[in-house]
């Protein structure tokens, strides 16, 4: 048979470090990929419509807040960034260890820590100038994260737990020291919830414009494009991608298959760290129960719609930080009960996946067609 | 059961709501329907809408959210923003530095430092209804061991805990309270196996300080006989659910106090510390079933409380 | 089977492909890698669905949508590699999917899965230990597990997929008694396989296929092993040139080491032996040793040690036949060999010690290991080829931590046209490539390195002639640059072919020695089977 | 003593019901990771028919086939379809959580919630359910372990290609496991306002299904460890619980903490029986060489 051997027409792998195709193939399958998605949300609110209107409210007001809401304004749009900034980090918290086979579903565990540690400078120190506090609370609450990862991944290492077990139960534990930090250390009297005392001055992130967005957003922008970087051009990114696809192969390949995945964690909850100081120095200016909010979940559908590439997981979870944003002043706006927002956004997730399939049986239906023709 | 819509686009944000139509949107930290904190919130909202005000709300709104939520509520021309829930204080303070022009309405336990000019608060004041509740468990316990379950242990619950051993001490009985955090106000499941728990350890009177997790408390006295052991609730009155174990509960009331507030704004008075209290809005209703000496006990303490005869310490102090 | 057709996005797997099994035959079908041998009879068994073409059993149109189907009308499959649930039993497995409540023996009396399961492996001769977990048995059991799995659903039709390939001479020589048994018993069994002296041995016909078209169907009698190997090459278009260069893996093929070279040459005008290793001709023979190995063991789990104190001493150049029945230690002493499993004693390259160094670095040192298990050690079956290619010397190759994946791109499509490997484009992942395809892959991967040390383990398993005969070129000339080479092999034709110096395997230890010429197969034969040592 | 025994069980209960769902999923290769929405959806429909049908039974039954059907969304999404199973159960848990507060809402509307009846006890002060739980533990240890149907729905999660070529019907056995384990979900789901709380809260889940998935993995995917695990975990909640009300000196959050960290340190030592399904959360696809 003939070797006719192309620089491959549009790569099946959509991840990071298989064969990139050609900037304009990449440019249209972009643009060809992006109908489906649209027709994909707007099913989802024709049925939310539908539920929305036999309750007797009106869903047009309730679907101009959801799509709108982001970018009606300056406020809208630093919300919505103020979102996006957590949600990057958390699904790439999430993507990461992935990457090597592993589900880190600890993000929200790691990223109270972070608040925690971040929080426990921030108060005690609060004297400090913001060149020494501000740097400290950043990174101490990355170190928070890391080592309550790195208790999974020595687990998982050493004693074969799986990761998924003890992450869950560690999300646990981390609400119980979030409540003692918030209701028994640092605890703020005058709250009628269980919140800490605020940060000193110095360990505020300065904000840029009107109304004022944190520097954190940049600090999340840095971070994911040296994540998308590594991962597709690193050896490090290589050899996660390696251990997740065949462990065996590449210990025999000289891979330290056990140290990548465990540095994997490791670095995932020192991301996840990094999301908590962000909340506490850009934010909230202390910690609080709830403080992770549903970043975990969201993080996760993030980073499984990215499928796993660092590149697309900024892109995604701008797209879920508006849905979110908007979603929230919905019922504000329109009347339309809460519970709505959660059924669209569940319904939304459905239909882009199922658009998904549909382009790419809709893709193979073409290939195979020309296929035939070149034979003929 | 939803607020009605108003359109954004017709209401000029103007600021002090001076005059002419206030245009109010109420953040609940629950749903509205929890016939619980966030009803008698709706409640007052909409006794503020019956008397001519244009009315929008958020519920379910997680803290982390509440400073989005208040954005966007200024930005769609709310002249008066309430918060209903202290957790909320923070970020309300933080809104109203931004939008000087608009009028907010925070509830904070205690008198709030460095208060922004457009903010009233609501001081929701829990100690002095819980020495009333104390009063009232320890007329009603036999065994002389009270229980009282809460939620997360913040400080307003310390205090809560206090007051009730200070009217324990006023009232000279040797009664003792043993209580339980179950780390959510909301979790029933956690709310009965504790009160079950407690009665197994001789309490017979059981104190809730829960939202919707009271439920808990009321089933686990599910199978024991009537008069064996009471139940109170707070907030709301919940003789419809808890049962024959019910003995009354501590309930608040905001429509008057959230009237008063607004008639102030509207008059021009835009900062102000309200305080809630057995003379505005708050009362401890008790169920027929409870003997007479209890009810009458309950009720000199109120009028102790009230006028300033018993003065009710707030101790935050940590317990347990 | 008649006009099957099958695609997988731009491949054309098969294209219109006539195939016919008589009643009471071994059918032989042969032909290169990628050539669909599998493909067709996925097909066959309801595996995949072909974009067009019919099956018929008995002479009657059969519509087969998934195994379900197949069995039901008595086609069983022994796939390339294994379908077992490793953590079940040999029993489990067998019965998995049957009703075990309902089973009539022969005579109509019921009977219960383990009566059938003996009753069936003493008919065949399969014999089997019922209550073992498959994970834990040796290939050439797993093999029976999987002809019995077919023989418990009454099948008349038996697929056996490059069978052969993991089986040792004794258990092939049962294997085919076996298949003899089968169809004395009335049914028929298609042998796909790359050794034309199996099919000469047991099969009644053969097909041969190429790229994915069916080229020949010839009855044993009216044909010669040469012929075969001739039609399988291919038309012999470079004429002598080709077929001289063909002639040695063809002979591999027939496992004639004596007449091969008279046979074949007047079955392809020209040919004669290719030569023989670099080192072979006794020149570099006083050359220092480029790897020494001493006391190498590994420990077992009991008592004995998997690998018991190996002692080598190689000389560049050389290459170094390890034959052997498989299960003797091979894979552990090639792990130990190569640094991917730990282990005591000593082996130097060039004067470094390697033993109790990271994997890495054995790499960097240039010891390269061709594993024998391809799809589970050699290769990321989800990353495209050009990834696959890259693995291993990703750290070396890359500057400042990173890698140049524009270079890895163009190399990888140089490779492919070098290696021959059959492949819609560099992206293509690697699992879904022949069998005989990702060995090519993996082989070209292991000469880009330019290895100080090859070790190679049954490296042409699997191989059509004509990838057989470019391994044992590549072999030769990675020897001649100096490269030490091991060649562990089951195949005995093989490592006589290639080495300068053989020695076997045996229990976990290395046993006699042979210059290249002495070594007679009957002598290694003795020693293989520890009757020598 | 009894008392302990007694909260214990109860207190094992819904865990039983929703980590044994997961487990028969899991077996069959359908991560389901929707429990939370599914023992909310479960919730409020038990509790709204038992309330406005009356009676235990139907809102248990009408609970099953509620999650039945967001079950077979999920099983019918990962195996027609192949969507990813991760992404599409935190869908359906979204969907079915607010589908639970919605239904909530348009029945109860802000009408203070009348308690429903506690499921009644059955003998040793137990209700019916605990018995039914139990039962339905040894049954499914039996049922996968002794019968060919369950040898295939097991071979199915280890190793579908291997059933596939023997004529099993991967689709279709994924599709009913996962169907069937979500409706236990969902009974699980259904027992907390029968017998916690007596009513429906949007709160009422708190975090158990998740703890129900830890649990699964607890318990080695395998029915017998899986009850030995939610016994042991909800006899270290009650303890927790005990040691509060006793009002010994530490802190409560930390006493909280005993269950999980508890069930860490055992999974240290239980080296064995910590297996998981091999294609646990893998979509199968007949014509792919790529495993997974
Ligand atoms: N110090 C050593 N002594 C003997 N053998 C070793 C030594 N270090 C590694 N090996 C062998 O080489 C193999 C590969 O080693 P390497 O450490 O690179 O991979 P790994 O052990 O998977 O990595 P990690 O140690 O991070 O888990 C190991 O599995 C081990 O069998
Ligand atoms: N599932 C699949 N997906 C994509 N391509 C496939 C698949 N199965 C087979 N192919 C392609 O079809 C062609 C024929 O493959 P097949 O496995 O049938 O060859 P073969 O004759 O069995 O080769 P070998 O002797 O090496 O096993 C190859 O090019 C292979 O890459
Ligand atoms: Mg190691
Ligand atoms: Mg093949």
């Amino acid at each position: 048979m003939s070797n006719d051997v192309t620089e491959n027409p549009g790569a099946t792998e959509v991840t990071d470090v298989a064969v990139a195709p050609p900037l304009s193939q990449r440019a249209r399958s972009f643009a060809f990929a992006a109908i489906p998605y649209a027709v994909a949300v707007l099913a989802a609110f024709v049925v939310v419509g539908i539920i929305i209107t036999a309750l007797g409210h009106d869903p047009t007001e309730a679907f101009r807040a959801v799509l709108t809401n982001s970018f009606r304004n300056q406020t809208g749009f630093v919300q919505t960034l103020h979102k996006w900034a957590p949600l990057t980090l958390l699904s790439l918290a999430f993507a990461i260890p992935l990457g090597a086979g592993r589900f880190n579903i600890g993000g929200e565990g790691q990223m109270i820590l972070g608040t925690v540690g971040a929080a426990a400078v921030g108060i005690t120190m609060s004297e400090l100038p913001m060149v020494i506090l501000l740097p400290l609370v950043i990174l101490v609450g990355i170190l928070a994260g890391a080592v309550w990862a790195a208790i999974s991944a020595w687990l998982m290492e050493s004693f074969k737990i799986n990761e998924i077990l003890s992450t869950v139960l560690l999300n646990f534990v981390s609400f119980e020291v979030l409540d003692y930090v918030a209701s028994v250390v640092w605890s703020d009297p005058g709250a009628g919830g269980a919140v800490t005392l605020p940060v000193g001055e110095g360990a505020v992130l300065p904000g840029i414009g009107r109304p004022p967005m944190h520097t954190g957003v940049l600090i999340v922008v840095l971070v994911s494009v040296v994540a998308a970087v590594m991962a597709k051009r690193s050896v490090a990114g290589f050899e996660l991608r390696a251990v997740g696809l065949n462990e065996r192969a590449s210990r025999l390949h000289g891979i330290r298959t056990g140290r990548v995945a465990v540095t994997s964690m490791v670095v995932a909850g020192a991301l996840a760290g990094l999301a908590g100081a962000i909340e506490v120095a850009g934010v909230h200016q202390r910690t609080l129960e709830g403080v992770q909010s549903n970043f975990l979940l969201l993080g996760i559908i993030i980073g499984l719609i990215a499928r796993g590439s660092l590149t697309a997981v900024p892109f995604v979870a701008f797209g879920i930080a508006v849905l979110e944003v908007g979603a929230g002043s919905m019922q504000r706006v329109s009347g339309a009960p809460v519970e709505i927002v959660l059924i669209l956004e569940g319904l939304i997730l459905l239909f882009l996946l199922m658009s998904d399939v549909a382009t790419e049986r809709f893709r193979r239906a073409r290939a195979s067609r020309a296929a035939k023709g070149a034979l003929a | 059961g939803c607020g009605g819509s108003d359109d954004p686009e017709a209401s000029t944000g103007d600021g002090d709501g001076g005059g002419d139509k206030q245009v109010i949107a109420a953040i609940f930290s629950g749903p509205t329907n929890d016939a619980d904190y966030n009803a008698i919130g709706l409640r007052a909202l909409k006794a503020a809408e019956s008397a001519g005000a244009e009315i929008s709300f958020s519920e379910k709104v997680a803290v982390t959210d509440v400073e989005a939520r208040l954005t966007e509520a200024v930005g769609d021309g709310a002249t008066v923003v309430w918060t209903h829930g202290s957790q909320f204080y923070d970020a309300t303070a933080k809104v109203a530095k931004n939008n000087p022009d608009v009028n907010f309405i925070a509830e904070y336990d205690g008198l709030p430092k460095d208060q922004p000019a457009n903010v009233w608060t609501i001081d929701r004041q829990f100690h002095l209804g819980f020495y009333g509740m104390g009063v009232f468990a320890t007329k009603l316990s036999k065994t002389g061991t009270i229980g009282y379950v809460g939620g997360l242990s913040l400080p307003f619950s310390m205090a809560e805990v206090h007051a009730m051993e200070q009217a324990i001490e006023d009232s000279g009985a040797k009664a003792t309270i043993k209580p339980v955090w179950t780390g959510d106000f909301n979790d029933a499941a956690k709310a009965q196996q504790f009160t079950t728990q407690l009665l197994g350890q001789g309490a017979d009177v059981i104190v809730g300080s829960l939202n919707v997790g009271s439920t808990g408390t009321f089933q686990a006295f599910e199978g024991r006989p009537a008069g064996d052991g009471w139940v109170t609730a707070k907030y709301t009155d919940k003789s419809a659910a808890a049962g024959e174990h019910y003995a009354g509960s501590l309930v608040y009331d905001f429509d008057k106090p959230l009237a008063e507030v607004l008639g102030k704004i509207g008059g021009g008075e835009e900062k102000g510390n309200y305080l809630l209290g057995f003379d505005t809005g708050v009362t401890i209703e008790m169920s027929d079933s409870v003997p007479a000496d209890a009810k009458a006990a309950v009720d000199k303490a109120m009028e102790d409380v009230k006028s300033g005869a018993v003065k009710v310490e707030l101790n935050t102090a940590k317990i347990g | 089977m008649s006009g099957i057709r099958k695609t997988f996005g731009p491949v054309v797997a098969l294209d219109g492909v006539d195939f016919t099994v008589a009643e009471r035959e071994i059918h032989g079908l042969l032909g290169g890698n990628g050539a669909g041998k599998t493909t067709l009879m996925n097909v066959l068994y309801g595996l995949y669905a072909p974009d067009s073409g019919t099956v018929s059993v008995d002479d009657r149109e059969v519509e087969i949508r998934s195994p379900r189907d197949a069995i039901a009308h008595g086609i069983g499959m022994v796939h390339q590699n294994f379908l077992q649930v490793d953590v079940f039993t040999v029993a489990e497995n067998i019965v998995l999917g049957t009703d075990s409540s309902t089973l009539t023996a022969a005579d109509g009396s019921s009977q219960t899965p383990a009566q059938r399961i003996t009753e069936l492996s003493e008919r065949f001769g399969l014999t089997v230990d019922p209550s073992a977990r498959v994970a834990d048995l040796p290939v050439g059991v797993r093999q029976r597990v999987e002809i019995l799995k077919a023989l418990y659903r009454g099948a008349r039709i038996l697929v056996l997929d490059e069978p052969t390939t993991n089986l040792t001479p004794q258990e092939v020589d049962d294997l085919f008694s076996s298949m003899r048994a089968i169809v004395d018993d009335g049914m028929s069994v298609v042998l796909i396989t790359h050794k034309i002296r199996e099919t000469m041995e047991v099969c009644d016909r053969m097909t041969i296929m190429r790229d994915g078209r069916w080229i020949t169907t010839v009855d044993k009698a009216d044909t010669t092993a040469d012929d075969l190997a001739a039609t399988m090459i291919g038309e012999v278009a470079g004429g002598d040139a080709e077929a001289a260069a063909l002639a040695e893996a063809a002979q591999v093929a027939l496992g004639e080491e004596e007449l091969g070279e008279a046979t074949l040459t007047h079955a392809l005008p020209g040919a004669q032996k290719a030569p023989s290793g670099g080192a072979a001709a006794g020149t570099v023979t006083h050359t220092p040793a480029r790897v020494t190995v001493r006391g190498l063991t590994v420990a077992g789990s009991g008592g004995k040690p998997l690998v018991d104190d190996v002692s080598l001493s190689l000389r560049p150049g050389e290459i170094l036949g390890i034959a052997g029945v498989a299960g003797n230690g091979q894979g552990e002493l090639a792990e130990a060999l190569t640094g991917t499993r730990t282990a005591t004693g000593s082996l130097v390259v060039d004067g470094e010690e390697l033993v109790g160094r990271p994997t890495a670095t054995w790499l960097r040192r240039g010891v390269v290991y061709v594993p024998e298990d391809r799809q589970r050690d050699g290769i990321l079956p989800g990353a495209g080829i050009t990834e696959n290619l890259v693995l291993g010397s990703h750290r070396t190759r890359s500057r400042a931590g990173m890698i140049n994946w524009r270079a890895a791109r163009s190399e990888a499509v140089e490779a492919i046209k070098e290696f021959n490997v059959k492949t819609p484009s560099a992206a293509t992942p690697c699992g879904q490539l022949s069998g005989g395809n990702i060995q090519r892959v993996i082989l070209a991967r292991a000469f880009a390195h330019e290895p100080t040390l090859l070790l190679l383990h049954n490296p042409t398993r699997g191989l059509d002639i004509r990838s057989t005969q470019f391994v044992y070129d590549r072999v030769r000339r990675a020897a001649a640059d100096g490269c030490v080479v091991i060649v562990i092999s089951e195949d005995l034709d093989e490592v006589l072919a290639l080495a300068d110096r053989v020695t076997v395997a045996y229990s976990g230890r290395l046993v006699g020695e042979f210059a290249r010429g002495e070594a007679n197969p009957y002598d290694l034969g003795r020693l293989m089977t520890g009757v020598g040592a | 003593m009894t008392e302990f025994l007694t909260l214990t069980i109860t207190a094992m209960v819904p865990f039983l019901f929703v980590a044994q769902g997961t487990m028969l999923s899991g077996r069959a290769g359908i991560f389901n990771v929707a429990q939370e929405g599914l023992m909310l959806l479960g919730a409020a429909v038990g509790y709204l028919v038992s309330l406005k049908m009356g009676g235990n039974v139907v809102g248990l039954i009408v609970a099953a086939l509620a999650g039945a059907v967001v079950g077979f969304i999920l099983s019918w999404a990962t195996t027609s379809l192949r969507l990813d199973q991760f992404v599409v159960g935190l869908a359906l848990f979204f969907l079915a959580g607010g589908t639970a507060s919605l239904l909530y809402r348009i029945v109860i509307g802000d009408d203070e919630p009348p308690r429903i009846k506690p499921l009644p006890d059955l003998v040793l002060g137990q209700d019916a359910m605990v018995f039914v739980a139990i039962g339905l533990s040894v049954f499914l240890w039996w049922w996968l372990y002794r019968t060919d149907a369950g040898m295939r729905l097991r071979s199915v999660g280890e190793n579908p290609k291997a059933a596939d070529s023997l004529g099993i019907n991967v689709a279709r056995t994924r599709m009913w496991a996962g169907t069937v384990g979500a409706a236990l979900m969902a009974v699980g789901g259904a027992y907390l306002p029968m017998v916690f709380s007596g009513v429906y809260a949007d709160g009422i889940v708190a975090g158990r299904g998740w703890l129900a998935i830890a649990l699964a993995f607890f318990g080695g995917w395998r029915p017998q460890f899986i009850l030995a695990g939610a016994a042991f975990f909800a006899a270290m909640d009650v303890l927790a619980q005990r040691a509060q009300v006793s009002g010994i000196g530490i802190p409560h959050q930390f006493v909280s903490m005993l269950p999980y960290l508890a069930t860490l340190l055992v999974m240290v030592f239980a080296l064995r029986w910590a297996l998981v399904p091999q294609f646990l959360g893998k979509n199968y696809d007949r014509e792919s060489r790529i495993v997974g």
